[in-house]
């Protein structure tokens, strides 16, 4: 397997490539790489890539890692059936 | 590809001169002269069960919790009850006193299966090389020690100060 | 000269809309520079279904239907040019739906249909149960009475829109800045000579304000609505047999089912602004549990088979809406090179055409595709159909208003 | 359960040992505490942790994790805690949890909230990473020692810090070969102890070395290694294949903190605990109003400390909530404060301490 | 493979013995063992086939966060498979891609 096709996004099956290409576009944080990619978008809501897609903007922009933050974290944290979501009252 | 993968040298073990500088290794002479306890724990680490087990009050660590366990060997009876607490399992009994050309080791050890009293294993050194043969004397495995055994095997004596544990009883594959 | 010392266009916003601006002007030729202060699509444009849906709502833009409809028509054609152009963003015509989920529901959608054939347009067709059921199966055995179809709207990925923009725009010579909050539009004498951000100053010839939601903060000559909004986001499915649509939910509104390409499905409807009284806020993106768990109701309710799906996120939005529901899309009056263009529920389905319209104007000083004095910034705009929502009182009735139901907005206000 | 809404006094999300120690503690001056968690039993990764943990007497130090983990759950049982299990908190806005248990969703009222998620392993990407056998340390040694699932027969594990040590010496336990332990330093990580052990059994650990690629077919057949220099960068001819069907990664963890940031804590940057850290002041409380966090989603550390924490913030929760006098809390806080700070002390612990400093000395605490 | 004895944990636990159903095959499993790991103990480490790559994947997480081992259970595509607990006579499938609902949608 070649470096090119490295996967940084599991869920969504992003390549480190695409994300690259995304940074050099302008995209220099989690929620832009997102956006321009899909990275985190997937089942899993970014948990895994999240850290990798930070290291990888650091390398490429130069930006310290303190400055990229995580993108915004919604509910439901884990994935949920609506019929479940949905079977409350009183909320 | 068939050479064994060996360590990087020096990655991970302070050296046999660190060990033995510090406050829980014996002497020499006290290594020649009786059984004693072998505490190899060269790190500052927060950790003390070793001075709360010990009955005699030999093994001190003190204030602050990260002293390095110092041992007095004139107040140490060689009874062991450290050997299987050590949290790191970094405790040994060297007794270079067992006949005039052996000496027993006794180490903790928590594998499955267990050698038999009467095996004989190979003995292996700090890198788990083996060293020589030697002969399992006791297998201590009381409920008190929690899975951990103590085990004392009995090799040649020139090996004591290297030889501190025995190669694992499960399967090896040889090959790699 | 550095770049952003001056140059002819200014736009503020990195939205669809903001983008295809830049991009149209960039490809005349023209010096632009896009500020955007948060990440591109990161305002309405990145929170929103992707439908194009080119006239939405059943009070509202009767009477001037086949004006609003130039625009959204030339878009429409338009995004399909462009998609030759710069690049895939999953534009589909596939229809979308108004719902009549009760038996008076779908009498006044038949009077709508009917008068807005008398209107010219021609494209919308009245749908009985057994038509809207076959066009989007995942209804199951849901009550619907019938629908209000256009088969050439549909739904397109807003992101890769937004990005496929910029990127063109970008090739064309533009500069995108983004993460560049703009303070303040600059003027000399009534004439606008450039903006003032954190990296100083930007001269221009001319300023686009396409800020949408948050266009009366910069230019206070217009007035919008912005209006929270809110969606869930499910798991990734196989593809489905669904299309954007409108519908009422227990007496509130909601909408969607854009399916993207990647298999997601999302629903959801306009939420309150949150805050104390006095105090309200509307662009507040915190999406409350009781929203969340009310956009999966929406989805169960709607489509029954679906309820198994997981739901993955959800957010909330800011749309914006002018005082009549039409847009702003132009000139401000006594303030000479500077363009407002907001108050898009829907910029999907004016993104492109505006793109184009705004660069036709700021070369040729004037329109030449369609009648714009139907979005003159400048419009006397009356507030009939729209009170004020900025007292959350109003906006309270506005709600009731719009759901036909002041009881139910009466409990909802309660639950903030 | 029949109601939708619940009121509860104190609310602890996740039952592992910061979790139940807050739990245990607040209990015991009589607060009226719940703990959720996701799993089908509580102790979270205590029971992982089949090691004999070091510390003190007072940190049940030589005792191993999962017995303390059953000791921390016959305290909260004895105190009435009620625990719900396998119970997802989805969601928090300010005094509200949104919960998922039993196929349904309910809203807990609460008056405070600790937030102990725990942590989360870092990912590392190479080529081959997403092949089936490539997974945590901490996925391993849950498969192993919880479930009593081998997750392999023969392992590399990349990472030389406790975590990868313990978890390769775990592996042993388990009857799994340990290929070779490689680390990305020239030093490990981890307590060389915890090192000295797995060498007697000749596994070897390269330093300076790094995993280059994960192959196979479907699963992890082989992982090639190599040495890298200084930079990091790949040295050519030094690459070797191992076969090897589970590859373990254990390169540090991370606070699970989403609650945190989904209810609007600040955070602060600390890498030696692990990233963005919500920031608590010495009472373990968060910039949120009512919401304290306690263990790993505080700052990575050891589950002794995590239990510690989780005693401070038990206690000055029972103390916020009136069940005791400030003077006997004050005193019972410093005790904790004590036992927290004898924890970090020496090589290993002074960075951690002087980051849980800068994060309760944070002007945002004022 | 299952770890029988374990030399710090002692003997392996008699749990009720249950059979799951993978892909047409039947396994034993114990009742309430994450369904991940009574695959893992029968061998079967691949749990699905990326969408757009059609990769295998198997667990990674082992706690429910990273949402690789997700599989078919009962006609339900992305059921985390790490998390769940098995139940006697589920029907567990190999996840290609999205996935097939057994409802029809």
């Amino acid at each position: 397997m070649s470096k090119k096709d490295l996967i940084i996004c599991r869920c969504e099956e992003v390549t480190e490539e695409e994300i690259k290409k995304a940074i050099r576009e302008g995209a220099d944080n989690v929620d832009a790489v997102k956006r321009a990619t899909r990275a985190g978008m997937g089942l899993c809501q970014s948990h895994t890539c999240y850290t990798l897609i930070v290291k990888i903007i650091h390398e490429m922009t130069g930006k310290p890692i303190k400055e990229i933050l995580p993108a915004t974290h919604r509910s439901p944290i884990r994935p949920i059936t609506a019929e479940i979501l949905a079977k409350s009252k009183n909320m | 590809m068939k050479d064994r993968l060996k360590s990087t040298p020096g990655a991970w073990v302070i050296s046999r001169e660190i060990l033995e500088a510090s406050p829980g290794y014996p002497s020499k002479e006290e290594l020649k002269r009786k059984p004693v306890i072998v505490i190899e724990c060269p790190e500052e680490i927060p950790c003390d069960p070793c001075e709360t087990i010990c009955p005699r009050g030999a093994i001190v660590v003190g204030e602050p919790i990260t002293n390095l366990p110092r041992i007095d060997q004139d107040k140490c009876n060689a009874c062991g009850l450290c050997i299987p607490i050590c949290p790191g399992l970094a405790i040994f009994l060297v007794d270079n006193t067992y006949s005039e050309k052996e000496a027993t080791v006794s180490f903790p050890y928590e594998y499955y299966p267990l050698p038999k009293e009467g095996d004989e294993v190979n003995a292996v050194n700090r890198e788990g090389e083996i060293a020589c043969k030697a002969k399992v004397l006791k297998v201590r495995d009381p409920k008190s020690h929690d899975h951990t055994s103590v085990i004392t095997i009995v090799i040649p004596k020139e090996y004591s100060n290297q030889v501190r544990g025995i190669e694992l009883q499960q399967k090896v594959d040889k090959n790699e | 000269m550095k770049v952003f010392d001056a140059t002819d266009v200014v736009v503020i916003g990195g939205g669809a809309v903001g983008c295809s601006i830049a991009y149209h002007l960039a490809k005349e030729g023209i010096d632009v520079i896009l500020f955007e202060r948060g990440n591109l699509a990161s305002g309405a444009s990145g929170r929103c279904g992707g439908m194009v849906v080119q006239l939405y709502g059943r009070e509202l833009n009767i009477d001037k239907t086949r004006k609003r409809l130039n625009l959204t028509q030339l878009n429409t054609h338009r995004l399909l040019e462009l998609q030759d152009k710069i690049g895939d963003f999953e534009y589909k015509q596939i229809g979308s739906f108004d719902i009549a989920v009760s038996e008076e529901e779908w009498n006044s959608l038949k009077k709508l249909v009917e008068i807005q054939h008398k209107l010219g347009d021609n494209e919308i067709e009245l749908l009985d149960e057994k038509q809207t059921r076959e066009i989007m199966p995942i209804f199951g055995d849901r009550t619907v009475f019938g629908s209000r179809y256009r088969p050439s709207d549909g739904n397109l990925n807003p992101f890769k829109l937004t990005y496929l923009l910029a990127r063109a725009a970008k090739k064309h010579g533009a500069v995108i800045c983004t993460n560049n909050k703009i303070e303040e539009i600059i003027e000399d004498n009534g004439k606008v000579i450039g903006v003032r951000s954190c990296i100083g100053k930007t001269k221009a010839k001319w300023v686009v304000n396409a800020t949408n939601a948050w266009a009366s903060q910069l230019t206070k000559e217009v007035e919008i609505i912005p209006v929270r909004e809110i969606a869930m986001i499910t798991e990734a499915l196989p593809e489905l047999r669904s299309c954007p649509f409108e519908a009422r939910f227990e007496g509130e509104f909601a909408y969607g089912t854009t399916q993207t390409k990647d298999g997601n499905l999302l629903i959801g409807g306009p939420g309150l602004p949150t805050g104390e009284p006095g105090n309200y806020n509307y662009y507040d993106e915190f999406i409350r549990l009781s929203e969340t768990k009310r956009c999966a109701e929406y989805l169960c309710g709607f489509f029954p088979s679906l309820r198994h799906v997981n739901v993955i996120r959800s957010w909330a939005g800011t749309m914006a809406f002018t005082p009549d529901g039409v847009p702003f899309i132009g000139p401000i009056p006594n303030k000479e090179g500077l363009l407002v263009v907001a108050g898009f529920a829907d910029g999907m389905a004016d993104a492109a055409a505006v793109g184009e319209l705004i660069t036709e104007y700021i070369t040729q000083v004037k329109f030449i595709s369609i009648p714009m004095e139907i979005f003159d910034p400048g419009r006397p705009c009356p507030k009939i159909e729209w009170p004020h929502p900025y007292v959350h009182e109003t906006l309270h009735e506005f709600l009731a208003k719009k759901y036909n139901n002041l009881e139910l907005a009466n409990k909802r206000i309660n639950q903030i | 359960m029949g109601k939708e809404t619940m009121n509860v006094e104190l609310a602890v999300v996740g039952g592992g040992p910061a979790g139940l120690a807050v739990a245990a503690k607040a209990a015991s001056y009589g607060v009226q505490v719940t703990v959720f968690d996701e799993n089908e039993r509580p102790g979270g990764q205590l029971f992982k942790q089949i090691h004999k943990f070091f510390g003190s007497k007072e940190h049940q130090a030589g005792i191993r994790g999962h017995d303390i983990g059953y000791s921390l759950l016959s305290q909260c049982e004895e105190f009435g805690v009620k625990t719900m299990l396998n119970t997802v908190v989805w969601g928090i806005e300010k005094n509200m949890l949104g919960i998922q248990n039993n196929g349904r969703t309910y809203t807990i009222k609460t008056k405070k909230t600790i937030i102990a998620t725990g942590a989360s392993e870092n990912p590392l990407c190479f080529p081959g990473w997403t092949l089936s056998g490539v997974m945590g340390a901490g996925a391993a040694q849950t498969m192993m020692n919880v479930h009593r699932v081998q997750p392999g027969q023969k392992a590399l594990m990349v990472g030389s810090g406790n975590v990868g040590l313990i978890v390769s010496y775990q592996l042993l336990l388990a009857g799994i070969k340990v290929a070779a332990i490689v680390e990305a330093l020239p030093k490990i990580g981890g307590y060389m102890v915890h090192a000295a052990k797995i060498r007697r059994t000749g596994v070897p650990i390269l330093t300076s070395a790094t995993i280059c690629e994960a192959r196979g077919e479907n699963e992890v057949e082989e992982a090639v290694i190599a040495s890298i220099d200084e930079k990091g960068n790949v040295m050519e001819g030094t690459q070797r294949v191992l076969p090897v069907d589970l590859i373990c990664i254990a390169v540090g963890l991370r606070p699970l903190a989403e609650l945190c940031w989904m209810a609007g804590c600040k955070f602060m940057f600390l890498p030696v605990l692990g990233d963005h850290v919500p920031i608590h002041d010495e009472n373990m409380r968060s910039t949120v109003k009512d919401i304290y966090v306690a263990g790993d989603v505080a700052g990575i550390e050891e589950a002794s400390t995590a239990m510690e924490e989780g005693r401070l913030a038990g206690i000055a929760v029972a103390e916020e909530l009136g069940y005791l006098g400030s003077e006997e809390a004050d005193e019972k806080k410093n005790l904790a404060r004590k036992r927290l700070e004898s924890l970090r002390l020496g090589p290993f612990g002074d960075t951690r301490a002087e980051a849980k400093r800068k994060l309760t000395e944070s002007e945002v605490n004022r | 493979m299952r770890i029988f004895y374990h030399p710090i944990l002692g003997k392996l636990e008699e749990k009720r013995k249950i059979t799951l159903e993978v892909d047409g095959k039947k396994i034993a499993a114990y009742e309430g063992e994450p369904i991940a790991a009574a695959l893992l103990a029968a061998g079967i480490r691949v749990l699905r086939m990326s969408p757009k790559r059609e990769e295998p994947r198997g667990v990674f997480c082992a706690i429910g966060r990273c949402t690789d081992c997700v599989m078919i259970v009962d006609g339900q595509p992305n059921v985390r498979t790490c998390v769940t607990p098995a139940r006697d006579g589920m029907k567990i499938q190999t996840q290609k891609g999205l996935g097939k609902w057994a409802k029809k949608l």
